[in-house]
């Protein structure tokens, strides 16, 4: 009994199916009620008016774009190492999610710097950085869409996502090094100074919370419509030959 | 003819995205260029409507080199010269579903990018409008370029080599009107140029191409 | 008189090739060129399909009926096995007949992407266009190679009935035996020598 | 009903707008694509079972 | 190995000048850069640093696709895989190829294109030393991102999304050198940040790009 | 016993195509594959020459010996016959002994830049780069295609004394007759059925 039993397919398939619903109501559930409580039932902020209301939409975002690469960069390893398809479909599955946060948190951050900063976008590091990573995605899930054959497109891939990430942290770094910045300073630090108020800080992590359980729902439901390609696909070709 | 557009379109989309890549580049040129220059705002802005025009510029070059090279290669090209289309009409549809898969999508996406280099808001129709009416010639030149040089292995660079001087004009005439239009000035008239060349271009140059292509194919 | 080759030269690189060649194949008749390699085959064909201007001499057959093949023959890797056919159906303003996937054993594969095909599979793909586009006279180049010796039964069957009994040509250039009852043309007695005429070397001689 | 923005409610509610609509289309483009395979996978399986 | 590398020289020589076409993009996209912008001093001069970062860039990419491209057609990869070479020799030995025939003539002609775009005169050593240790970089990364697409039509704009984003950092320091040498700063700081990717990528890079190699011939 | 397979299955596109294949070859003894168009010859030489994984079985030949060549042989068009031939035996570490231009008649065209040959004199230097590079276990893909019938004779020729005389081995699929004497292997019992395990698709059934 080991986890590595959930990367056969049709044993995930079996153990995720009943759990997706659930998942996906509780997620919109989870984060319908944060968002009304962010939109509805919290002050505006003393500086930022109204616009502390983006908040509740933009870190969430923001941060489950940077968390779904890291479980594409695991899972692609995975791949690798043990060659799971189920984990290799996991990470291809994952893509678009990413780039729909990705793109929420460049929307509503462009959205947020205008009364901010004045302007739709600056070449900060924070946001440059994620014009990159918006731009790794789009070329994983190119490779992903370009290549015929299914196991060599995860292997492709995930060399990709390995190299991929590594180059992504020294852009970080050389973004840093080439711009000081108008964007925010991580808040989620320890340190209690530093910590956006409670008021708004409780709302935003049912907001998290909500993010994270819908991308978990997304991706087991949309693993599962891989599997199913890939059963439809390995059956057709028995079927012809 | 159409059936010959319909097969280029459905290689496009085939072969991963031929839509989404021209403008993927186009976007990619916008990005690094401040990578380059600098993030300052205001030198962004001064150096937009320029930038905007040569990164479509530089994305059409780059997806021109397979326009008949692949057909080329599997040797579909001789086969139509032998069909019943005439090779005009093949150079001229070769034009149109380059410009579909690649002019298309990057002037529509051209005023999303502006943002990114803070291109001032009067310009923006004027971008619009400029690349619509300039990708089309751009699109013809290079096939006329591609029609001279296919066959050649590594003729991409000579390509490009051959095709850029004949992309000044519309360059010219295209970034003036996004610069005039930037500065809130009137910019009619470049645009008329650019509208002029790309009329002659399509009335000229599949002529051009498709005796190049006779040759090439001797 | 359908296909009539009067005195042809023609050359490859500049350089004369093969010199004084003369034939006539009449309609329903196939001729079978025959030569060792390098002797010119596929720079006659070219030839003959205008591809590339002949030197001197005159080739003879009605306008927009000729069709040429080769090794290369304009498949696209992406597209399935119809959607190949019906392009070129579509540019010779035809339809794909159903018989056409029957005369060369591709029922099977209609629906496969033409990439995934083996050597002989996309062969045969290559010479059912031929029974596609419905030209009159034909130039093979080498029809049959890496066909099975199946195949290049169905092949010779699909000439001789649906092509040459309709009236159709064929000049075939080929090494092996394809059981067609066609005459033969060797090539080697009009090899070029050093001093033919012609060419483009010509006025620098 | 809707709490007074101020100035910024253009940016505020487009924010809520855009993301929204993105969140939902995701979700519903997950959802459709799964029932679609699904639908397709049984019926090849249909035939598989009906061949072997 | 050196047979390799003397191979893939020749072929670059014989196959119309090999060397002289990537200089000529370059030297295209210096020129193109002024007509698209205007032709104003001061902000050339600004500019100057990173457009010719961006510009060799660019002309680096250009001609990336066919690094493995011609060879996997042919056939000579699969021949090249099952030979004593090792394939991280043979992805090696394709970089410094690549490097030699783009990067190597393009550090060289960078200094005088600099004239073109009034480069301030503190800035042609930097921009020298900046180059030649920065374009090997571009030479390798590209040579892993042609390993990952050979194989795939049109895969040739495909690499350059799949490489641009990965040029980012080579390119932020890269430029930036220059821009520090420009204003009469010290560049120390980003000239060894260069040198470190090129390192980093020369040491690593080549067995990513055989690995993916390795899974193309499959 | 120098080449030794034991109950192959190979896959192509993830689906198994051939199943069960097992078959030594000693020192100096070749063996001709046979089987219609698109069985898996092409799929079945590349697994042996490692350029694919097997899905189970085991190849066993002393390892860096074998070769592998089929239509496109690595043939740079820009460079002549001889740098074709010498580059090859430089990745080898071999020289390009004068022998092997005769025995594949490229003595003529030694100087020709590869680009200008006609199909069958491209083939013969293909051919002769087995002979540069002094592999011992030769996986041929149908070496024969598009030469003429003296230049398939001397091709047998060459294999027969100087690969095979010398101890060498070849694997060669064929439609061909190619005069060699040699034990013939049939692949057609040996196709994969719709429920042959293996292929990567497996874990999904
Ligand atoms: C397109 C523009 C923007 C992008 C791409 C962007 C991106 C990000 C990213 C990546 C994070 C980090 C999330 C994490 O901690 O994991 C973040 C957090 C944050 N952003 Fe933005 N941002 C943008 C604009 C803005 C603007 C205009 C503001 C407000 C003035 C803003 C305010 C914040 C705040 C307050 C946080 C939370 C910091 C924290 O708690 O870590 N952002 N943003
Ligand atoms: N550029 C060139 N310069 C000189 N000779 C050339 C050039 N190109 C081709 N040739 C020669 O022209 C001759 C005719 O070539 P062609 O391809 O027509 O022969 P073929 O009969 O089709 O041979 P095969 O049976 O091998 O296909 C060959 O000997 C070839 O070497
Ligand atoms: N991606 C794929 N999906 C499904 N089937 C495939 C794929 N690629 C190849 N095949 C099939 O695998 C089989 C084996 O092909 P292979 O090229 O090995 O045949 P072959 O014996 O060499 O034939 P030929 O004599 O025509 O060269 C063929 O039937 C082919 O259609
Ligand atoms: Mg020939
Ligand atoms: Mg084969």
């Amino acid at each position: 009994m080991s986890i590595w039993e959930y990367a056969n397919p049709k044993k995930f398939i079996a153990t995720t199916t009943p759990l997706v619903p659930w998942l996906l109501w509780g997620a919109i559930a989870i984060l319908t009620v944060g968002l009304i409580w962010g939109f509805f039932f919290t002050p505006d902020d003393v500086r930022q008016g109204s616009t502390v209301k983006i908040f509740y939409l933009h870190v969430p975002s923001a941060m489950m774009a940077i968390n779904v690469w890291i479980m594409m960069l695991i899972a692609s390893l995975v791949w690798l190492v043990r060659r799971h398809h189920v984990s290799a479909l996991a990470a291809k599955a994952a893509a678009p999610i990413g780039i729909v946060m990705t793109l929420i948190a460049l929307f509503t951050g462009a959205v947020w710097g205008q009364p901010m900063w004045g302007t739709w976008w600056a070449w900060d590091p924070r946001l440059t950085s994620f014009l990159i990573l918006f731009l790794f995605y789009l070329g994983y899930t190119a490779l992903w869409a370009a290549i015929e054959d299914p196991d060599t497109a995860a292997d492709l891939t995930s060399v990709l996502c390995i190299v991929g990430s590594v180059f992504a942290v020294l852009s970080r770094y050389a973004v840093n090094f080439w711009n000081q910045g108008l964007h925010q300073p991580a808040s989620l630090s320890l340190d209690k100074e530093e910590n956006v108020a409670d008021v708004f800080w409780y709302p935003a992590l049912v907001c998290i919370a909500g993010f994270v359980l819908l991308f978990v729902a997304l991706v087991l439901m949309r693993t599962a419509s891989e599997i199913r390609l890939r059963r439809m696909r390995a059956l057709e070709a028995r079927m012809r030959s | 003819m159409i059936a010959l557009l319909k097969r280029d379109l459905t290689l496009a989309v085939r072969a991963g995205g031929g839509f989404g890549l021209g403008l993927a580049f186009f976007l990619i040129v916008i990005v690094l260029v401040p990578f380059g220059v600098g993030p300052e705002a205001e030198v962004l802005a001064r150096i937009a409507p320029g930038m905007l025009w040569v990164a479509a510029l530089l994305a059409a070059l780059l997806s021109l080199d397979r326009i008949f090279a692949l057909d080329f290669e599997d040797g579909s090209l001789p086969l139509l010269a032998t069909s019943p289309l005439p090779l005009e009409g093949v150079a001229l549809m070769k034009g149109v579903a380059h410009w579909v898969t690649t002019g298309l999508p990057l002037t529509i996406a051209a005023p999303l990018l502006g943002f990114l280099l803070n291109l001032s808001p009067s310009a923006y129709l004027w971008l619009l409008g400029s690349l619509a009416l300039g990708t089309p010639a751009l699109s013809m030149i290079g096939t006329f370029g591609a029609a001279v040089t296919v066959g050649l292995k590594r003729g991409g660079l000579l390509m490009s080599l051959l095709v850029l001087p004949l992309y000044v004009p519309t360059l010219i005439f295209g970034s003036e009107a996004v610069r005039r239009g930037a500065g809130g000035f009137d910019a009619t008239i470049p645009m008329l140029m650019v509208a002029g060349i790309t009329l002659g271009c399509f009335a000229l140059l599949p002529f051009a191409a498709a005796a190049a292509l006779r040759v090439n194919l001797r | 008189m359908a296909l009539k080759v009067d005195d042809l030269t023609v050359a490859r690189g500049g350089v004369p090739v093969l010199a004084g060649i003369s034939f006539e194949v009449a309609d329903g008749a196939a001729l079978v060129l025959r030569g060792p390699n390098g002797i010119g085959k596929t720079t006659l064909l070219r030839t003959l399909a205008g591809l590339q201007p002949a030197i001197t001499g005159h080739i003879d057959f009605p306008e927009d009926t000729g069709a040429y093949a080769s090794h290369a023959d304009g498949i696209k890797a992406q597209l399935t096995v119809t959607e190949n056919l019906g392009f070129w159906g579509d540019v010779h303003g035809a339809d794909v007949p159903d018989t056409v996937f029957e005369a060369f054993d591709l029922t099977d594969l209609r629906d496969r992407v033409a990439g995934t095909l083996s050597a002989g599979q996309k062969r045969r793909l290559g010479l059912a266009r031929l029974g596609v586009i419905g030209r009159k006279v034909l130039f093979l180049d080498e029809p049959t190679v890496s066909l099975d010796g199946f195949s290049v039964k169905m092949f010779a069957t699909w000439l001789r009935e649906s092509h040459l009994a309709k009236g159709g040509i064929a000049v075939i250039a080929t090494h092996i035996d394809l059981g067609l009852d066609a005459p033969e043309l060797e090539l080697s007695p009009y090899k070029a020598t050093a001093d033919t005429a012609g060419g483009s070397d010509e006025a620098f001689l | 009903m809707i709490p007074d923005l101020g100035k910024y409610a253009v940016e505020v509610l487009a924010a809520y707008g855009v993301s929204i609509t993105l969140l939902i289309g995701l979700v519903l483009g997950s959802v459709r694509r799964s029932r679609k395979v699904k639908a397709r996978l049984a019926a090849v399986e249909a035939a598989w079972e009906s061949t072997s």
